[in-house]
C-alpha cells in the first residue's frame, strides 16, 4: 500500500499513462502502431536521443546542466570520420567508437575541468565550450557533409532482425546500434545505482556540502560526469553518422534543447538529485513516439509544430500540476 | 577598526558583483574594438560600418533582453523568436489584407499604427501564455517556453502555409529603415529606449525589485508578500512584448514576416544574456550588461565579415572562449584578492 | 500626438521619395581599377555540402582571373542572418554582391540599399528578387520541378498516388519546385494523383528524418507509389527507406542529389536518376557576371560566361533580369561515376 | 584526573583579513560531555571546523589522543574517533532515509559498490540506537525538520567515535526528542565517549554538560565546571553584557486584534478559537505535527482553512494570500530564516523594505528611493541592526541580526499583528534578549504579538498567555506565572 503511494508520487507512472494514451490515438488513427515494424521504427528513432539524454539525465541529477552534447558529438564524429578517412582505415568500427568516445571524453573533461576544477556555473561553461567546439569544427576545420569510411558503412548497414509487416508487406530492420543504447542503458544503470560513485552522483545533486563532508570526492565524482557524459556524446555521434551513412557536421546541433526536454519530462527535478533512467527513457520515448506518428495520426505537415507544442504543454502542465497537488498532500500528510 | 574597514570593503565588492561584471564586459568591449580597428582601421572606422551595425543588433539585442529578464527571476524564454515572428506575420496580414502595395501613403498611415498594435497585442498574448504556464502550472520554464515556442511557431506556419508574407506597403519599411541624422536607425534609438526603459524598470520600480528577489528565492518572496505568480507572469509578457518589438523590426528590415526568421537568434540570445553577467539561476543581472555584451557580439560579427578569408565560425569560438575567459578571470580575481588580504594581514 | 505622428510620417515619406529618387540610377560599370574591386558571394550558410562545392568555384574565379572575390556566408541557414552579412559587406565597401538567398523576400531590403549604394547585386535562385540587376538561373524553376516530376512519373508507370517533400514547408525554392511539378502532373499525368491527406512534407535538409518521414508516410498510406523530394536529401533518405521496407520496384522515388550521396541507389535501381546543378558553375557564373556588369559590358540574350551550361543565357519571357541558363545535369546509372563529388 | 582526549592550543585563523579565532585553547577530558558556548559569530563554528578538519589553522596545534597535529586533515580528524554533527544536518533530502544513514559507512569503509542488504542493516541499527521510528525508504525531504537532525544524530552514532561534537543539535527538537538525545547522550558517555555539545541555550548546558567553555570575539573568555555557573554569569560571560529578562505583563489589555473561531484544516488543526488582544502576547506550543504551524500559517494566507472565520480588529477578514494578509496588518517571521526568511544575496537594504514597496514606490511604481532609504536607516537604529552599511547582502549578517531583519521587514508595515515561528532559533543569546526586549515594546505599544515555540523557557519568559496545542487542537490555556515547564512539556506530549 505504502509502495503504491509512493509509486504515484513519482512522474514515471504519469509518462507511462500519457504514451498508452498516444498509443491508442495512433493506433486508432492508423491502425499502424502496435506492429512490429513500426515498434521496430520507433526504437530506431529513439536511439540517438536517448543515448544523449543518459548523459543530459547525469548532469542535471547532479545538479548542474549540460548544453555541449551535440557539440561534442559532431566534433568527435567529424573528427573521427576524417581521419579514418583519410588514413584509408578499413577495418573494424571498434576503432571509430574508441576515437570518438576518446575525442569525447577529452573535451568533456574541459568541461569537467572548468566545472568540478574551477566551479564555475554548468550551463555558462557548457554554453561556452559548445561555442568552441562548434566554432572549431566549422572554422577551423571547415567541416562540411562528408562520406563515412567503409567500417562504418558496413555497421550502419547491420541489422539485428527484421519485423515484417504481412498486412502491408512492409519490413523494417532494428539497427545493430540499439545494442550500444541498451548497452549504454545497463552501464549507466549499474553504475547510477550500485556503485558509490553513482549515488555520489545522487548525492552531490542533493546537497553538495553535505556530499562533501560525508566523505564523497565531489571534484572526482563532477569530473567523472563531464568526462563520461563526453565520451557518450562522442560514441553517440559515431552512431548517429554510421545509421545516416554519412557525416553531417550540423545534423545534431540543436537537439540540446529537446533531449533536455525529454529528460525533465521523465521526471528529471531541474535542480538536481531527483531523476531515474527508465523515466528518462519514457520521456525520451513520448518525444520520440510524437514526432515520428504525427503522419499516423494524420497531422497535416503545416499543423506538426502546433500540435507537437501543445502536447509539450500539456503534457508538462499536467506533470506540473500533479507535483503542485503532490505538495500540498504532503504537507496535509505530514501534519496528520 | 582597520579591520572592520577591511571587512567592510571586501563585503562592499561582493555586494556588486553586477557593477564589477559591466565595467569587465566594458573593458572587453573597448579591447574588441581597439582590436577591429588596429586590424582593419580603413573598413572598421568608415561612418558606414557603424550605421550597418546599428541596424543590425537592435532585433536580437530586444531580443536578449527579454530572455534576461526571464533569466533573472530563474527561467528562461525561449518562445522570443518564435513570439516575435508571430507577431509580425499578424501585422504583416493585416497590412496585406487592408493596404496592399500600392495603396497611397494617407490610407497606409492610419492602418501602420493598427498593424503596429495588432503587432504588440500578439507579443503580450503570446508572452502571456508562456507566463501562465510558468506561474499557474508551474511547468519549469525550459519546458514551458519550448512548448509555446513549437507552438508559435505552428500557428505561424499554419496561417501562412510557411511563406513569406511581402507584399507589404513600402512604406512600413520606409518608417522602420528611417535613420536619424541620417546616420541613427530608428530600430536602434528604439532598442537604446527599450534598453532604457527595462533599465530603469529593473533598477528603479518597484517590479524590478521583486523581479530579483523572486529570482533569488521563490520561497522568501512568497513569505514576504509578493505576488510570485503575477510577477512571474508579468515578466514573462513584457519579454513577449519586447519580442513583438524585435518582430517588428525584422518585419521591416526584411520588409516581410516569415515563420522562421531569425531561428538562430534564441542560443545568441541566451549567450549574449550569460556573457551579459546574468546569472542562470535568477536574482542577479543587469540590463547595462546585456546591452555591453550585444554590442561585443555585433563588433566581432562585423569585424569578421572585414576578413574575406575567415569563416564567420571563428566568431562562434571567439565567443565561446570569451564567456570562459570572463568566467576565469572573475574566478582568479577573487581568489587575489583573498590571498591579498591574507598577505596584508600577516604582513 | 496625432499631429506629431503625421509630421513624422511627411518626413519619412520625403525621405522615402529622395531615396526613390537616387535609386534611379542603377549601379553598373566601376571607375575603380579592376584589381581593387572586391565581389563577394553570399551563399545560404557555410558547412551544407552545396555551397562548399559553390565556394570551389569562386576560388577558381578568383585564381582564373586574379581579381579579388571570394565567399561569405552566414553561421546558419537563416534570412536574418544573411541580411546581417550583406549589411556588413555593404558597410565594407564592396563593389559586387552575389547572393544565394535564404529567402528572397527578406533581402529585398538590404539588397536595395547596396543598389543606391551603387554595388553590382546579381542573385541566384531567386527568380522573383526585385532589388537585383540579374537573377542567373541554372534552369527555370518551374520547368525544374517538372522535370523531377517527370522521372517520378516514368518511374511510377505514369499511375498512381504520390507526394511531395520539401527541406521546409518555408523553403521557397523547394515549394516552387514541388508546386512546379504539381502543377505539371496535374496537366499531363491524369492517372496520377496527389496525396490530399499530406500534399507536402518535411524533410527537415535531414537525411534521417526523410528517412523516417517515408517509412511513415508508407505504413499511414499503403497505396502510395511515389515521392516527389526536392531537397537534396530526401532521395537518398527515402530510397533508404523503401529498400528497408522491401518496397524496391514499387514505391518509388525523384529528386535533387548530389551523385555520391545517390550513388549505391542509383546503381541498384532504387532511385532511377537524380537531378542536379553543379554549384561550382553556379558560383563561378555569379562572379563572371559581376565582373561583366562592373566592366560595363552590354548584358544580352545569348550571354556567355564561358562555362558549361551557361554559354547561352536566355532572359526568361518577359523579364529583363532573369537569365536562365540551359539546364541541370540527370544522374543515372550511365554517369554517376564521373563526377567526383 | 581523567585523560585529556583533545587539546587544541593556541589556534589563529582568519578569513580575508579578518581574524575569526585569535589564540584560543580548548580541553576535553575522555569521556566528559564539555559544553561550547558563545555568540553566533564568536569563532565556535570555526574551531569545530579545524578540530575535523575542514580548515587549516594559520598556526597554533591540535593533540588528538596523544598525537599532536598542525593541520587535522579530514581523515585524521574521522580515523581520530571525531564525528560532527553539523547545524545543517549535512543531509541528502532527495535520498532515502537508509542512504542518508549507510552512505559514510560504505565511504569510510572504502567501498566502491554499493550493497542495499548492508546498507539496510546499518540503517536499521542506527535507528535503533535512539529508538527513532521511521520508515527507511522514505526520501528524507518528505520528513520533518525534527526528523531529519535524528537522522543527523543516528549517523553520527554509526561511526566508531571517539568524541561526538554536536554543533547546536537541539535546535529543531521538541522536548521529548531532547530527552531521547540526551539519554543517548548519557548513555554514549557511559561508553566512555566525549561529547562535545555547542549550544547557548542555558538549561540544555545545565542538564547534560559537567564542565563548559565559553569564546567572545574569537578569545576564550572562561572555562570551568558547570555546576559553578548560573543563568547570569553565564549570559555575562557570552555577551559581556549584563541581562535581566522578567516576564511580560501586559499594562493593560487593549480591544481585540485577531480572533480566530472554529478554524479547521483538514489533516492538519481542528475547530480552532482564540482571540488576541492588542498588547498581549499570546504563546502557542505543541509538539511539532500539533497543528500549531499550519494554524498560523492560516492566518497568514499561506494555507487556506476548510472551514472558520477569521477577524482583524474586530472585522471579519478574508485572508486569500498572503499579500492580503499583510494588507491586514498581520505579519510572520517564519521557522526557517535561511529559506522562508530572507533572500541570503540580496541586500539588507532589499530585505527590509520588500514587503512595504506598495508604500515606498509612486503611483507608477517608481521607487522612491530616498524614502527608502530612511525608512531603512531607522529600522537599522532602532533595532540596533549591526552593519555599517545597509547595501552589504545580507547573509553578511549574523543569525540574530538577521533575524532583525526579517522583523524590521514586518514592523515597517505598520501591524496589529505579529506571529513569530521560532522567533530565536539559530539566534545568538544577545540577539536573543534584544529580541525579546522588542517583543515586549511591541506589544506594549499595542500590537497583539503570537509565539511558536519549543524554547518552553522563552514561551514562558515572553508570553502573557500560553496556549497548548495537542492534535491539531487547542488543549490547554495557561498563564506562564502559574507553569513550569516541566508542566509545559507535559501537557504538550499528552502526559498530564
Amino acid at each position: 500500500m505504502i509502495s503504491l503511494k509512493r509509486s504515484l508520487r513519482r512522474s514515471e507512472p504519469y509518462v507511462a499513462g500519457a504514451i498508452l494514451l498516444l498509443s491508442i490515438l495512433i493506433q486508432v488513427r492508423s491502425g499502424q502502431f502496435f506492429t512490429g515494424n513500426n515498434l521496430v521504427d520507433l526504437a530506431r528513432s529513439m536511439v540517438v536521443p536517448a543515448l544523449f539524454s543518459i548523459g543530459a539525465m547525469m548532469v542535471i541529477v547532479s545538479g548542474g546542466i549540460d548544453v555541449s552534447f551535440p557539440a561534442i558529438a559532431s566534433l568527435a564524429m567529424y573528427i573521427t570520420d576524417r581521419v579514418l578517412l583519410s588514413s584509408n582505415y578499413s577495418g573494424p568500427v571498434i576503432l571509430a567508437y574508441a576515437m570518438a568516445a576518446g575525442l569525447g571524453l577529452v573535451m568533456g573533461a574541459i568541461n569537467g575541468i572548468l566545472i568540478a576544477g574551477f566551479r564555475l556555473p554548468t550551463m555558462v561553461v557548457t554554453l561556452g565550450t559548445s561555442s568552441l567546439f562548434i566554432g572549431f569544427m566549422q572554422g577551423v576545420l571547415a567541416a562540411s557533409e562528408t562520406p563515412v569510411p567503409p567500417s562504418m558503412l558496413a555497421h550502419g548497414k547491420e541489422k539485428l532482425f527484421s519485423a515484417y509487416n504481412a498486412q502491408l508487406g512492409l519490413s523494417s530492420d532494428m539497427p545493430a546500434q540499439i545494442l550500444i543504447l541498451l548497452g549504454a542503458l545497463v552501464l549507466v544503470f549499474l553504475i547510477l545505482r550500485y556503485t558509490m560513485l553513482g549515488r555520489g552522483i545522487y548525492a552531490i545533486g542533493g546537497d553538495e556540502t553535505s556530499a562533501q563532508r560525508t566523505g564523497f570526492n565531489v571534484a572526482k565524482i563532477k569530473m567523472f560526469i563531464y568526462c563520461f557524459t563526453g565520451a557518450l556524446a562522442g560514441v553517440t555521434g559515431v552512431v548517429r553518422a554510421s545509421m545516416m551513412m554519412n557525416a553531417h557536421p550540423t545534423n545534431l546541433l540543436g537537439m540540446e534543447m529537446t533531449v533536455i526536454a525529454a529528460v525533465v519530462l521523465g521526471g528529471t527535478r531541474v535542480s538536481g538529485g531527483v531523476g531515474t533512467l527508465t523515466g528518462t527513457t519514457l520521456g525520451v520515448a513520448l518525444l520520440t513516439i510524437l514526432s515520428n506518428s504525427l503522419i499516423l495520426i494524420g497531422i497535416p505537415t503545416f499543423w506538426s509544430r502546433v500540435f507537437t507544442g501543445a502536447v509539450i504543454v500539456v503534457g508538462t502542465g499536467v506533470t506540473a500540476w500533479q507535483a503542485i497537488s503532490r505538495q500540498r498532500r504532503v504537507a496535509a500528510r505530514r501534519t496528520a | 577598526m582597520a579591520k572592520s574597514n577591511l571587512s567592510l570593503k571586501n563585503a562592499a565588492r561582493q555586494s556588486a558583483p553586477g557593477d564589477r561584471n559591466v565595467f569587465r564586459l566594458f573593458v572587453m568591449l573597448v579591447l574588441v574594438f581597439v582590436l577591429m580597428m588596429a586590424l582593419r582601421p580603413s573598413i572598421f572606422l568608415r561612418p558606414a560600418n557603424f550605421n550597418s551595425m546599428m541596424r543590425q543588433l537592435p532585433e536580437y539585442g530586444i531580443m536578449a533582453i527579454g530572455i534576461s529578464l526571464a533569466m533573472m527571476t530563474g527561467g528562461i524564454d525561449l518562445a522570443v523568436v518564435g513570439t516575435a515572428n508571430l507577431s509580425a506575420i499578424a501585422a504583416a496580414k493585416f497590412l496585406i489584407a487592408v493596404a496592399p502595395r500600392g495603396t497611397p501613403n494617407e490610407q497606409v498611415a492610419p492602418m501602420l499604427i493598427v498593424a503596429v498594435l495588432i503587432a504588440l497585442a500578439t507579443g503580450l498574448a503570446c508572452g502571456a501564455l508562456s507566463g501562465t504556464l510558468v506561474s499557474k502550472l508551474g511547468i519549469p520554464a525550459i519546458l514551458a517556453t519550448l512548448g509555446t515556442q513549437q507552438l508559435f511557431t505552428g500557428i505561424a506556419i499554419v496561417i501562412t502555409e510557411g511563406r513569406p508574407q511581402s507584399k507589404l506597403p513600402l512604406l512600413f519599411s520606409q518608417i522602420g529603415n528611417f535613420e536619424f541624422f541620417d546616420f541613427f536607425p530608428l530600430s536602434f534609438v528604439l532598442f537604446c529606449l527599450v534598453a532604457l526603459a527595462v533599465g530603469i524598470m529593473l533598477e528603479r520600480s518597484k517590479f524590478g525589485l521583486e523581479v530579483y528577489m523572486l529570482g533569488t528565492n521563490s520561497k522568501a518572496a512568497r513569505y514576504a508578500g509578493l505576488n510570485n505568480a503575477g510577477i512571474l507572469f508579468r515578466t514573462y509578457v513584457v519579454s513577449g512584448f519586447l519580442s513583438s518589438i524585435s518582430g517588428l523590426i525584422m518585419m521591416a528590415r526584411a520588409n516581410s514576416a516569415k515563420a522562421d526568421y531569425g531561428a538562430a537568434y534564441t542560443m545568441q540570445c541566451v549567450l549574449v544574456a550569460i556573457l551579459g553577467g546574468v546569472d542562470p539561476n535568477g536574482g542577479f543581472g543587469k540590463i547595462g550588461g546585456v546591452v555591453l555584451a550585444v554590442f561585443i557580439l555585433q563588433i566581432l560579427s562585423t569585424g569578421l565579415n572585414m576578413f574575406e578569408n575567415v569563416s564567420n565560425f571563428y566568431r562562434d569560438i571567439i565567443w565561446g572562449g570569451a564567456l570562459i575567459l570572463v568566467l576565469l578571470s572573475n574566478w582568479y580575481l577573487a581568489r587575489r584578492k583573498e590571498r591579498m588580504a591574507l598577505a596584508r594581514k600577516t604582513a | 500626438m496625432k499631429k506629431a505622428f503625421r509630421i513624422f510620417v511627411i518626413a519619412m515619406m520625403m525621405t522615402a521619395a529622395v531615396a526613390s529618387i537616387s535609386a534611379q540610377k542603377l549601379p553598373g560599370k566601376s571607375s575603380k581599377p579592376s584589381k581593387d574591386w572586391k565581389i563577394a558571394l553570399v551563399p545560404k550558410d557555410s558547412t551544407n555540402a552545396w555551397f562548399v562545392r559553390m565556394e570551389v568555384g569562386v576560388k577558381q574565379f578568383a585564381k582564373d582571373t586574379g581579381l579579388n572575390a571570394f565567399q561569405k556566408g552566414p553561421a546558419k541557414t537563416d534570412a536574418a542572418m544573411q541580411a546581417q552579412v550583406i549589411q556588413d559587406l555593404i558597410a565594407q565597401g564592396v563593389d559586387a554582391i552575389c547572393v544565394v538567398p535564404v529567402d528572397p523576400a527578406a533581402l529585398e531590403p538590404v539588397l536595395g540599399e547596396a543598389l543606391k549604394k551603387g554595388i553590382v547585386v546579381v542573385t541566384h535562385e531567386a527568380s522573383f528578387q526585385e532589388n537585383t540587376l540579374y537573377d542567373i538561373e541554372a534552369f527555370n524553376n518551374t520547368a525544374y520541378g517538372e522535370f523531377i516530376m517527370d522521372n517520378l512519373a516514368k518511374a511510377m508507370n505514369y499511375e498512381g498516388v504520390y507526394t511531395t517533400m520539401v527541406g521546409h514547408v518555408t523553403n521557397a525554392s523547394h515549394n516552387e519546385w514541388a508546386d512546379g511539378g504539381v502543377a505539371h502532373q496535374k496537366a499531363k499525368y491524369p492517372k496520377m494523383t496527389l496525396l490530399a491527406a499530406e500534399p507536402r512534407v518535411e524533410s527537415e535538409d535531414n537525411l534521417e528524418k526523410a528517412y523516417e518521414r517515408a517509412k511513415e508516410l508508407i505504413k499511414k498510406y499503403p497505396n502510395l507509389k511515389g515521392i516527389m523530394g526536392t531537397s537534396s536529401k530526401d532521395a537518398p533518405g527515402v530510397a533508404r527507406a523503401i529498400e528497408e521496407m522491401g518496397l524496391k520496384g514499387k514505391v518509388f522515388v525523384s529528386g535533387t542529389g548530389l551523385p555520391n550521396e545517390n550513388k549505391t541507389f542509383i546503381k541498384n535501381g532504387t532511385i532511377q536518376s537524380t537531378t542536379l546543378w553543379d554549384p561550382k558553375d553556379a558560383g563561378y557564373a555569379l562572379c563572371s557576371l559581376a565582373v561583366k556588369i562592373l566592366k560595363g559590358e552590354p548584358i544580352n540574350n545569348g550571354l556567355n560566361l564561358g562555362l558549361k551550361g551557361y554559354e547561352n543565357l536566355q532572359f526568361a519571357k518577359g523579364s529583363k533580369k532573369i537569365l536562365i541558363g540551359s539546364g541541370w545535369i540527370v544522374i543515372d546509372k550511365k554517369n554517376v561515376d564521373s563526377f567526383g563529388f | 584526573m581523567s585523560e585529556i582526549f583533545l587539546r587544541a592550543s593556541n589556534i589563529h585563523k582568519s578569513f580575508g583579513g579578518v581574524e575569526a579565532l585569535s589564540g584560543v585553547d580548548l580541553e576535553i577530558r575522555k569521556g566528559e560531555i564539555h559544553c561550547l558556548a558563545g555568540e553566533n559569530g564568536c569563532g565556535k563554528s570555526t574551531l569545530i571546523k579545524i578540530i575535523s578538519g575542514v580548515y587549516k589553522p594559520d598556526s597554533g596545534s591540535v593533540e588528538i589522543d596523544g598525537r599532536i597535529f598542525k593541520h587535522v586533515g579530514t581523515t585524521d580528524a574521522i580515523a581520530k574517533g571525531i564525528q560532527v554533527i553539523y547545524q545543517d544536518f549535512s543531509i541528502f533530502p532527495n535520498l532515502s532515509v537508509m542512504e542518508n544513514l549507510a552512505l559514510n559507512m560504505e565511504l569510510m569503509a572504502k567501498r566502491k559498490l554499493m550493497n542495499y542488504r548492508r546498507a539496510r542493516a546499518i540503517a536499521s541499527e542506527a535507528i535503533a540506537k535512539i529508538g527513532f521510528d521511521v520508515d527507511l525508504d522514505e526520501r528524507v525531504e518528505n520528513l520533518s525538520i525534527a526528523e531529519r537532525q535524528l537522522i543527523a544524530i543516528c549517523r553520527a552514532l554509526l561511526h566508531d567515535a571517539k568524541l561526538i561534537i554536536m554543533d547546536e543539535p537541539t535546535t529543531a527538537l521538541t522536548k521529548k526528542e531532547v530527552k531521547a538525545l540526551f539519554a543517548v547522550i548519557k548513555k554514549l558517555q557511559a561508553d566512555g565517549l566525549s561529547i562535545l555539545f555547542v549550544s547557548h541555550k542555558l538549561d540544555e548546558v545545565f542538564e547534560i554538560s559537567e564542565r563548559y567553555t565559553i569564546f567572545r570575539n574569537g578569545r576564550n573568555v572562561t572555562s570551568g565546571n558547570t555546576a559553578e555557573l548560573d543563568d547570569r554569569k553565564f549570559a555575562f560571560y557570552m555577551t559581556g553584557r549584563e541581562f535581566s529578562e522578567e516576564s511580560y505583563r501586559p499594562t493593560s489589555l487593549g480591544d481585540q486584534a485577531l480572533a480566530i473561531s472554529n478554524l479547521s484544516l483538514r489533516g492538519a488543526y481542528e475547530d480552532v478559537s482564540f482571540v488576541l488582544r492588542k498588547g498581549e502576547i499570546l504563546g502557542i506550543t505543541g509538539l511539532l505535527g500539533s497543528g500549531r504551524s499550519e494554524l498560523v500559517q492560516s492566518i497568514f494566507g499561506i494555507y487556506k482553512p476548510d472551514s472558520g472565520t477569521i477577524e482583524v480588529g474586530g472585522v471579519p477578514a478574508k485572508i486569500r494570500n498572503v499579500k492580503s494578509a499583510i494588507k491586514k496588518g498581520i505579519g510572520y517571521v517564519p521557522a526557517d530564516r535561511l529559506t522562508e526568511g530572507l533572500f541570503l544575496p540580496q541586500t539588507i537594504k532589499r530585505n527590509i523594505v520588500i514587503s512595504k514597496l506598495d508604500k515606498l514606490s509612486s503611483a507608477f511604481g517608481f521607487l522612491r528611493e530616498k524614502k527608502i532609504g530612511d525608512e531603512v536607516r531607522a529600522w537599522i537604529s532602532d533595532l540596533s541592526i549591526a552593519t555599517k552599511n545597509p547595501s552589504l547582502p545580507v547573509q553578511t549578517l549574523s543569525g540574530g541580526n538577521q533575524q532583525k531583519v526579517v522583523l524590521a521587514r514586518w514592523l515597517a508595515n505598520d501591524l496589529s499583528v505579529l506571529i513569530l515561528n521560532g522567533p530565536t532559533v539559530g539566534v545568538d543569546i544577545g540577539s536573543k534578549y534584544d529580541i525579546h526586549g522588542l517583543l515586549r515594546t511591541l506589544a506594549s505599544k499595542g500590537i497583539g504579538v503570537i509565539i511558536i515555540s519549543d524554547d518552553l523557557p522563552e514561551i514562558l519568559a515572553c508570553a502573557s498567555r500560553i496556549l497548548v496545542m495537542r492534535g491539531g487542537r487547542i488543549v490547554r490555556e495557561l498563564l506562564p506565572e502559574a507553569t513550569t515547564a516541566e508542566q509545559l512539556g507535559e501537557i504538550s506530549t499528552g502526559v498530564a
